[in-house]
């Protein structure tokens, strides 16, 4: 059944490069590949989910439920060659062995444990004489006393392995990537009508899809991590798109440099999983039921698990853009709309949390309270930069950042279900938002917010969707951020109950929940409300087209029902009880055990604070904005450093360059420098002393070695001048010499030879 | 006998082909061109050929019989009739015992296979050259034989002279046909790379006097050298000594800071295709001599040194970015980046006391694999920034801009390669980084940790390079001929290459991680001995 | 006593054959010459096909006056046909018309015969330096410097069969040729195959045929060394020439085109190879295709422009000589590559469906 | 009547020894004093030959004369073209006038 | 062959071999004592082939008679400044050089004649060796001893089943020694005689 994913997550891969071989035949077709691929991706994680979802436990009991249980779940060997069937026909070469560890006793085990398809292919073999020395042993089992079971399985990984693990949580990013990304091709047919590089903006998309989903579906940390930088190469080139704009490469450098900043952390952590677990697996690393292996952990060093864990989570500060690294999504708001949408709000971005929540039992109570900080921090930062924001898209990606701090910091006090409920539905109403700033863009030609005021009339589709997305994030009630919003606070406030030396850092999240109304609104008033400011710009507005609309609608609609409680009555599981199934058990014991029991107790508080936060921003937002009773200039009059600050992004972009990159820059000039003077220098030094010395020997050489050579000649030529009469010149006259002198000789030897 | 006149050929073919192009036919220009085109894509054909059997040697246990196995068969008359080995005594069997003593296995034959393309994209990018054509072919085809027997002897003395056939036509091809400091240039690559063959050869001498029955055969010396306990030949204090003449030797053709200076000079005066050859190639004789001589042969010596070694692997890899990152010619800073490159390459070689033949393999098979990744990246970036010299006539990357658009052809064929020189993954340059980089901090977190960071550096660099050459927009080279049909078909295998070794490791680690396995089971044998004598002493 | 009387009877056997076959050949020259150039050639003399043209010809070249120039060195001028004579008559000594008959079977015989042949071009030059007239030691000059040019790679063509058959006995190389058609040395590589024909051309060259007659150029030379010649003495030249052509075809048939073998054993079953019967047929066999390749020289001979004199040196120095030599090199390696031949190589049956046997089949 | 003896080879060998001396010092042609040489090596040819035969020198004698037959090869053509070198300068191809290196 | 034929045929030779010789000397026409050399040196390879040399003989008359003489020949015709050139010894030379030689001729003829320099019953008659170039070959290499069991005699006469003893190492270092002589030999030949354009000497 993993086939499914697998295909769904090639089918782009294909069409990209289709689209890359011939992309300048295929011209405008580019779109329809691109959009058909991915459509179909959609199409078949769609019934991929259906199909997981309808056999799971206590959700809904489909026919055959207790059939497909043992073959997926029960007999480690069975799921596993099953699975290998299945890929079989796909031609791919199977990695047994390798996936088998985490199934075992599963069936004892309640209901929450995900079912997991598993399956891989070795990408790359480095050792394979395990197999052949435990072949060996088979064979000749007297051996066995000889080499030792120390011998028989080498301490280590051999082979790393490409594959796939489809459990829920999987089937659900799947789902919501697919979803969210076929609404964006399809806008974006619309939005990059009149670009010059149209069909390779498709073909970047489809890249990019074909990296997140693989990303999605990985079973070890090594593909993620491929797939990590894969998406970041697609975020560079599609940031870069406009890469005739300075500004525009320049973001994308930044944006991949500070990506790769937290891939070095990534790599830290790859390397201390690799030489302390020595496997990447999840399955080998993981428990079934979501505990770190115990095997593992006993193998491994607080220090060493904590450093992993710190690590991984650096790969998902650069990748999330949280608080150190976070300067990149702001300015990669240089890319097309679509892009911005789809990468740098619901899908790429969200990688990040979503690896925290993948690898949660990794992570040591150290390592969790440092995510905490750094999520609460970035939301908080990045909320209040958010409010003086005057470029509609850059409101908006620090609006990003703020929530996705929300993710990574309810993640670090272990809500899990929290988390991830928040990563879906924000990947909805984000994207909703960016592309209906996007149809406000492409209406008016301008993302500045101050040039444009009173749309609504212009364009009323756009204005009512965004209005949805709007109240979603800012987490009115019914909408679906009011409720991942509220089980955040809840978890919070669970948490905060019983860790109370955290209150600071937990104050934040319902601060920031107020001035995320704010802002949001504050957004939303600027651009469709009030009288407009620029009369250019209001009268060349105009709504967008279907093609562009359409999306919207769905993606409102989606956005506004993704975590609704009884999703219109279907037979389907809601969203949190979805993600509920796939929590894993380190996130409910420990020091969160019991965690998650108290934070639904506490739902109603939450929703009563978070509700009420959101109601005082918004009427700020109104009062401001909408009513005009307060002034925002004379806001910042009131308060001018603290202006400066947060138009000034709290002057990271400036530490950062007076920081890293011109020391850097200089240091490498340094070396350079080093490099032709000093290294170099010496050398050129040492020849120079050999020239010399050489000249000093030469002189030596002509005066007394060649005197003394000169003077025994001379001698000698004189004896030859005076001997020189000898030789007549006559010819023949020799040969007769030779003659007499053989005569001679014989003649001698004749008078001297007795026998 | 077929594999005897396989490698005979392969090595000689080349050499062949020069010694026709003394003849009269070849008058013109465009024929010797032709004739060396030919030719290096017959001996490619050959290592191709080679390439299938040596996988048809696979025996029943699904693995080809370690090189060892083989050559030792071969010694005594016992050897398959296509074992890939060829033993034939040479110099005076009874006074020196030295062979023409050819052998391949997984890890020559992947360097031979590199050696075999390179050369047939270098002579293909030569079609340029205007100067003393013929004897340009000449001394090319000379020099990809000397890199052919590099990699394909097994006797040291034989390996030797090849080192040293190899380094004459480079010179040449260097001091005249090179940029305007080629003299320079030339004679510092000439006398480095002498210096590093003099210490070699006294390291040769040292083997050969200290070995009984005296040899120069490079199995049977690592066997010798392999052999523990008080009474084995070459004593640890021997082995060290040796080691780090021979460390300094193959170093210095890594290149490793601080032997590394050559490297700059000889790649900026360089023409297109000898860059080409002396990125993807030469530089490959020093981490393969480090692999096949130096570590199996001095293997104390490689332990007692491994922290030092890794340093300099270490400190290649963070000083060659920053060193790259502050050039402004476009060779220079390629240059640099195999500086940075090769370091890797080192440091999963030095790993060796980790003692567990698991992970040591990644170190070794990433260094192997890193070898020939940067093969063909640092060669299409050598040909790339030609390409763009022969039409600008500069290499000043702060004069560039803009070239995406006007060349898109090239811009995207460059990104590619740029970006596999860069280790993304999915392209070539990724799998040996990231195996070395695990492989040394399995070593030492430092080790490790730090040559991560020379990927952020390497991102720096390459991004900013591609920022100021191919983005943004230039009115001043507008109308600049993109690259022509015969440019793109000498890049064009390298591109594929680059995009299929990173998709598929396994194309290459299939047939060669076995050979390095078995190298690597035998030095953690001996490191394991070792570490067993040192626990019994104590 | 009996060795010598068999001697003698070869001899004389030898000496009528050869001048019977040159007569033939000359005739056959006209004929051939006739047909290339549209004409029907002699017709009367005869009866039919001026068959006996040769004969009466040459009874009109006996009766002719013996002029000898005044200015000739005598002696030598009247020595020089009868040097040619000998150095084409000899060589007929080691050559076999048939398995074993052959006047003496000297295992050195192809070189024997090279080394005889070579002797001929001493008597043209004497002839040229002897005429006292400048064409003809224009003539002689020229012939000298050809031949002794072209026995270089000739000798060397001449090797790589050799080197195939591992003797220089004719007999026994004809006899390794025996069986199907492949086994004959020229299908037996490619280099072999390309050595045949520079062999043929060093082997016209050597006869100094057309195209390569610059000794005795009619329209530059008139004649060349044999300007001065006339009657018996003149006929002595042009014997020795068809002689030695049809030796060296002789030695071309014997080398490549497997001697007195057919190309397709039919009386394998029959054991011919004894009894002279068989041997009969041999001899018709080696005679067919020996004249064949002297049909091939005549071919040439009225096909092709005669070369300048720096041509024909060229042709050999710059071409022939570095081909051979090439071809000697490769022809070695071929056979350190391919010890068997090809058919050892490839197995038996793949060259050999009916069973043959391959080993040579020696009687 | 001869009857093939040793003696008598080694007589002919000596006769044409004997006449080779004679012919290098008695003419004054330069390419007769070669045929002079040509004469001398004949001479231990046949001796070598002989020697061979008669000897205990085995197959030796014949390879050595192979060795001076060939040899004589590349004397004839290197003098031959030292005398046309000669005849080039002098104009003449008397050895009597090459009395340039006279003391 | 009988024993007269066969001594009738020995005279004809040594007298072929010697009296040509003389005349080479005696005669002034240096043409003429080419051809005089001519049959001297034909003589010479008879003498081989009754020796049993037969390989020696036929490489006499290819190298020799072919080549050599001929190269001779063209060297004279080449350098002959009118088509009878005599170049005549003085008298006086010709009187020191018979002397000369005719007590060489004399020494070597008493040397071969004196039975306590020169013992004949030391060399016997060993027979017509009537070596194949296979035996000459192998000699070449260091086998000089002849197979002594050939496997199959009456067919295999030419080629060697079984190779005999390896004594020594041959003559192959002193063949190739000779091979790169000789084309050293050959490239200087072409070098000198190669047509200059030097300056003519102006004659006053």
């Amino acid at each position: 059944m993993g086939l499914i994913w697998v295909i769904a997550t090639l089918v782009p891969l294909a069409a990209f490069v289709v689209q890359i071989l011939f992309g300048s035949v295929l011209k405008r077709a580019n779109a329809y590949i691109a959009t058909g691929a991915i459509g179909f991706s959609f199409f078949l994680s769609t019934m991929g989910m259906l199909w997981y979802a309808s056999f799971k436990p206590g959700v809904l009991s489909p026919p055959g439920h207790h059939a497909h249980h043992e073959e997926v779940v029960e007999g480690a060997g069975a799921a596993g060659h099953a699975d290998h069937s299945h890929d079989g026909e796909a031609g791919e070469a199977t990695d047994h062995g390798h996936e088998d560890a985490g199934h075992d006793s599963e069936a004892d085990h309640g209901p929450v444990n995900p079912v997991a398809f598993e399956g891989s292919i070795s990408w790359a073999t480095l050792i394979r004489g395990e197999d052949t020395l435990s072949k060996v042993l088979r064979e000749n089992p007297a051996l066995g006393d000889l080499i030792g079971p120390e011998d028989l399985r080498e301490e280590g990984p051999g082979v790393v392995s490409v594959g796939y693990r489809i459990d829920n949580i999987t089937a659900l990013m799947f789902f919501m990537v697919t979803l969210i990304a076929t609404c964006i091709h399809v806008y974006s047919m619309g939005y990059m009508d009149h670009e010059p590089r149209y069909g390779r903006f498709f073909a970047y998309l489809s890249l990019f899809c074909f990296s997140m989903l693989a990303l999605v579906v990985s079973n070890n940390f090594f593909q993620v991590f491929m797939c990590w930088e894969l998406v970041g190469l697609c975020s560079y080139f599609l940031i870069g798109f406009y890469y005739e704009k300075k500004s525009a490469s320049c973001a994308a450098n930044k944006a991949f440099i500070t990506n790769r900043i937290g891939d070095v952390g990534f790599i830290v952590g790859l390397m201390v999983l690799f030489s302390t677990f020595g496997t990447f697996s999840f399955s080998e690393i993981f428990t079934p039921e979501g505990m770190l292996n115990p095997e593992l952990a006993a193998k491994a060093d607080t220090f060493w698990l904590t450093v992993a864990g710190i690590g991984i989570f650096v790969g998902c500060v650069g990748k999330s853009a949280q608080f150190p690294l976070h300067v990149w999504l702001p300015d990669a708001m240089e890319g097309p709309t679509p892009v911005s949408a789809l990468i740098h709000a619901a899908t790429m971005v969200a990688a990040g949390v979503y690896l925290i929540a993948r690898s949660f039992p990794l992570f040591t109570p150290e390592a969790l309270l440092v995510i905490t900080y750094i999520g609460g921090i970035t939301l908080f930062v990045a909320a209040t930069i958010a409010i003086v924001a005057t470029d509609i898209k850059k409101a908006l990606a620090y609006s990003t950042v703020s929530q996705l701090g929300y993710m990574v910091m309810v993640l670090g006090i272990g809500g899990w279900i929290a988390g991830l409920m928040h990563l879906i539905t924000h990947a909805f109403f984000k994207a909703l938002l960016f592309l209906c700033s996007g149809s406000v863009i492409h209406g008016t030609g301008t993302q500045e917010m101050p040039q444009m005021g009173g749309l609504y009339k212009k364009m009323p589709k756009t204005a009512l969707t965004m209005l949805v997305g709007v109240l979603c994030i800012s987490g009115f009630p019914l909408t679906s951020g009011f409720y991942s919003k509220d089980a955040i606070i809840a978890q919070v406030l669970a948490y905060g109950e019983s860790n109370p030396e955290h209150t600071f850092i937990l104050l934040l999240p319902g601060i920031s929940a107020g001035i995320t109304a704010f802002y949001m609104f504050r957004l939303w008033f600027m651009t469709f409300v009030g009288t407009p400011r620029d009369k250019h710009v209001h009268d060349h507005a105009h709504e967008s087209g279907d093609l562009m609309t359409v999306p919207l609608v769905i993606l409102a609609c989606c956005a506004f029902l993704a975590a609704g409680v009884p999703w219109l009555g279907l037979p389907i599981p809601s969203l949190e009880s979805f993600i509920g199934f796939g929590q894993p058990a380190a996130a409910d014991s420990g020091q969160f055990a019991g965690l998650t029991a108290r934070a639904h107790e506490l739902h109603g508080v939450a929703s009563v604070v978070a509700s009420g936060c959101a109601l005082l921003g918004t009427v700020l937002a109104v009062a401001i904005y909408w009513k005009g009773y307060l002034s925002p200039s004379e806001a910042q009059r009131q308060f001018p450093r603290v202006y400066d600050l947060l138009i000034n992004k709290w002057y990271f972009d400036e530490i950062y360059r007076y920081l890293a990159v011109r020391p850097a820059m200089a240091f490498g000039r340094m070396v350079a420098w080093f490099d032709k003077n000093v290294i170099d220098g010496a050398l050129d030094g040492s020849a120079d002393l050999t020239v010399r010395g050489s000249n000093f020997e030469g002189r030596f050489d002509l005066g007394i070695v060649d005197g003394m050579v000169n003077w025994i000649g001379s001698t000698f030529f004189e004896t030859g001048v005076s001997l020189k009469r000898v030789q007549t010149g006559w010819l023949r006259g020799y040969v007769v010499t030779i003659a007499l002198g053989a005569v001679a000789l014989v003649a001698l030897g004749a008078f001297l030879y007795t026998p | 006998m077929i594999d005897t006149v396989l490698l005979t050929l392969i090595l000689f073919l080349p050499a062949l082909g020069a010694a026709m192009l003394a003849l009269p036919f070849f008058d013109s220009d465009e024929k010797s061109k032709h004739w060396m085109l030919i030719n290096t894509i017959a001996t490619f054909g050959l290592t191709l050929l080679l390439l299938g059997d040596f996988l048809e040697l696979t025996n029943e246990q699904g693995f080809v019989p370690p090189l060892s196995e083989r050559a030792l068969a071969t010694a005594d008359g016992q050897n398959a009739p296509n074992d890939l080995v060829v033993r034939v005594p040479w110099i005076s069997s009874s006074a020196f015992n030295i062979e023409y003593y050819l052998g391949v296995d997984g890890i020559s034959l992947s360097l031979i296979v590199l050696t075999g393309l390179i050369s047939v994209l270098g002579a293909a990018a030569s079609f340029s050259v205007k100067k003393f054509t013929r004897g340009y072919c000449i001394l090319f085809l000379l020099l990809e034989t000397g890199m052919m027997g590099v990699f394909l002897s097994l006797d040291f003395f034989l390996f030797y002279i090849f080192w040293e056939v190899m380094l004459l036509p480079m010179y040449f091809l260097i001091g005249i046909w090179g940029g305007p400091r080629r003299e320079y240039a030339a004679i510092k690559f000439f006398l480095y790379t002498l210096f590093g063959g003099v210490l070699m050869l006294i390291a040769m001498l040292g083997f050969y006097f200290n070995s009984d029955p005296n040899t120069f055969d490079i199995i049977r010396l690592q066997q010798i050298g392999q052999t523990t306990g008080p009474d084995a030949p070459f004593s640890p204090f021997f082995q060290r000594v040796m080691f780090v003449l021979l460390f300094i030797g193959f170093a210095i053709k890594l290149p490793a800071v601080p032997f590394h200076t050559w490297l700059p000079d000889a790649h900026v005066e360089a023409p297109t295709p000898i860059s080409m050859i002396l990125a993807g190639v030469l530089l490959k004789m020093g981490g393969y001599g480090l692999i096949r001589i130096a570590y199996p042969i001095c293997p104390d010596g490689a332990y007692f040194f491994a922290v030092p070694v890794a340093v300099i692997g270490v400190v290649s890899i963070i000083y060659g970015a920053f060193a790259a990152m502050a050039q402004q010619d476009f060779k220079k800073l390629v240059a640099y980046s195999s500086v940075s490159h090769m370091g890797y390459v080192t440091l999963g070689i030095a790993v060796l006391p980790i003692l567990s033949p698991v992970y040591y393999t990644w170190g070794m098979a990433g260094a192997m694999f890193q070898m020939i990744a940067h093969g063909i990246s640092s060669a299409g970036m050598f040909f790339l920034v030609g390409v763009i010299y022969e039409r600008a006539h500069h290499r000043d990357l702060n004069r560039f801009g803009g070239l995406m658009n006007i060349m898109p052809v090239y811009g995207a064929l460059s990104i590619v390669i740029f970006f596999a020189g860069m280790g993304l993954p999915g392209l070539c340059g990724f799998p040996g980084e990231i195996f070395t980089v695990l492989a040394g901090f399995k070593f030492g977190a430092a080790f490790g940790i730090i040559a991560a960071f020379g990927v952020i550096l390497t991102a720096g660099y390459i991004l900013w390079t591609v920022q100021r050459v191919y983005l943004g927009s230039n009115k001043q080279y507008e109308g600049t001929p993109d690259i022509t049909t015969w440019e793109t078909l000498t890049v064009l295998p390298l591109v594929f290459l680059s995009i299929l070794l990173g998709v598929y490791p396994d194309l290459l680690l299939g047939w060669m991680a076995p050979d390095v396995e078995v190298l690597v089971r035998d030095l953690t044998d001996y490191g394991r001995s070792l570490t067993d004598v040192v626990t019994a002493a104590k | 006593m009996i060795d010598a009387i068999w001697v003698l009877i070869a001899a004389v056997l030898l000496a009528t054959f050869v001048g019977v076959a040159a007569m033939v050949y000359i005739w056959m020259e006209r004929k051939v010459s006739g047909r290339i150039q549209d004409r029907l050639g002699p017709t009367r003399v005869g009866g039919r096909f001026g068959w006996l043209q040769s004969l009466a010809d040459g009874a009109k070249l006996i009766q002719k006056e013996d002029l000898v120039p005044d200015s000739a060195d005598q002696i030598l001028f009247r020595l020089a046909p009868y040097v040619v004579m000998l150095g084409s008559f000899v060589a007929f000594l080691a050559l076999p018309f048939s398995n074993g008959w052959v006047a003496v079977n000297l295992n050195i015989a192809v070189f024997f015969m090279l080394a005889v042949m070579s002797v001929e071009v001493f008597g043209v030059i004497m002839a040229g330096y002897s005429s006292g007239s400048k064409w003809s030691l224009l003539g002689g000059m020229r012939e000298a410097a050809q031949v002794v040019s072209y026995e270089i790679p000739m000798a060397i063509c001449v090797v790589i069969p050799i080197m195939v058959a591992g003797t220089l006995n004719l007999n026994t190389i004809a006899n390794q040729q025996a069986g199907m058609f492949w086994n004959w040395y020229l299908f037996q590589s490619p280099i072999l195959f390309v050595t045949s024909f520079v062999y043929f051309t060093c082997a016209t060259a050597s006869c100094k045929r057309a195209p390569f007659d610059l000794a005795e150029a009619e329209s530059e030379l008139v004649a060349g060394f044999l300007t001065e010649y006339s009657g018996m003495r003149w006929s002595f030249f042009f014997l020795a020439e068809y002689a030695s052509m049809f030796a060296v075809s002789g030695i071309f048939v014997i080398l490549f085109l497997g001697g007195w073998n057919g190309p397709i054993p039919i009386w394998y079953g029959i054991d011919f190879g004894d009894v002279w019967i068989g041997k009969f047929f041999g001899l018709l066999n080696f005679l067919i295709k020996s004249s064949l390749m002297v049909f091939v020289m005549m071919w040439l001979r009225w096909t092709l422009p005669r070369l300048r004199i720096d041509q024909v040196m060229t042709t050999c120095l710059k071409y022939l000589l570095p081909m051979s030599c090439g071809l000697l090199l490769l022809q070695a390696i071929w056979q350190v590559i391919f010890p068997n031949g090809l058919v050892g190589w490839m197995g038996p049956e793949v060259f050999n469906p009916g069973g043959y046997p391959l080993d040579g089949g020696q009687p | 009547m001869l009857i093939p003896s040793l003696q008598i080879y080694l007589l002919v060998g000596a006769v044409l020894f004997t006449t080779g001396l004679l012919c290098m010092v008695t003419k004054r042609n330069a390419i007769g004093v070669l045929m002079g040489v040509e004469l001398i090596l004949t001479a231990s040819n046949i001796n070598f030959v002989a020697f061979s035969r008669y000897g205990k020198l085995g197959l030796d004698g014949q390879l050595v004369s192979l060795f001076v037959i060939v040899l004589a090869a590349g004397e004839a053509a290197i003098a031959l073209a030292i005398a046309m070198n000669f005849y080039n300068n002098f104009e003449t191809i008397d050895v009597d006038r090459a009395s340039n290196l006279k003391g | 062959m009988s024993l007269l034929v066969s001594n009738v045929l020995f005279t004809c030779l040594v007298l072929l071999t010697a009296v040509p010789a003389v005349m080479v000397v005696i005669t002034q026409h240096i043409v003429r004592a080419a051809c005089w050399l001519l049959l001297s040196l034909a003589g010479a390879a008879g003498l081989f082939f009754f020796l049993g040399a037969d390989f020696v003989g036929a490489t006499q008359l290819l190298i020799y008679v072919g080549g050599t003489l001929v190269l001779v020949i063209f060297g004279v015709m080449l350098t002959a400044t009118g088509p009878f050139v005599n170049l005549r010894a003085s008298s006086g030379d010709w009187a020191m050089s018979v002397l000369v030689g005719f007590s060489l001729l004399a020494i070597v003829t008493f040397g071969i004649a004196q039975p306590t320099w020169f013992n004949p019953a030391m060399f016997e008659d060993s027979g017509p060796t009537r070596a194949s170039t296979n035996r000459i070959g192998m000699a070449f290499l260091g086998f000089p001893e002849e197979n002594p069991t050939p496997a199959h005699p009456a067919e295999k006469e030419d080629v060697l089943v079984d190779p005999p003893k390896h004594v020594g190492v041959g003559y192959l270092l002193p063949f190739e020694v000779i091979s790169v002589h000789l084309v050293l030999v050959l490239v200087g030949a072409a070098y000198l005689a190669r047509a200059k354009q030097r300056p003519k000497r102006e004659t006053a």
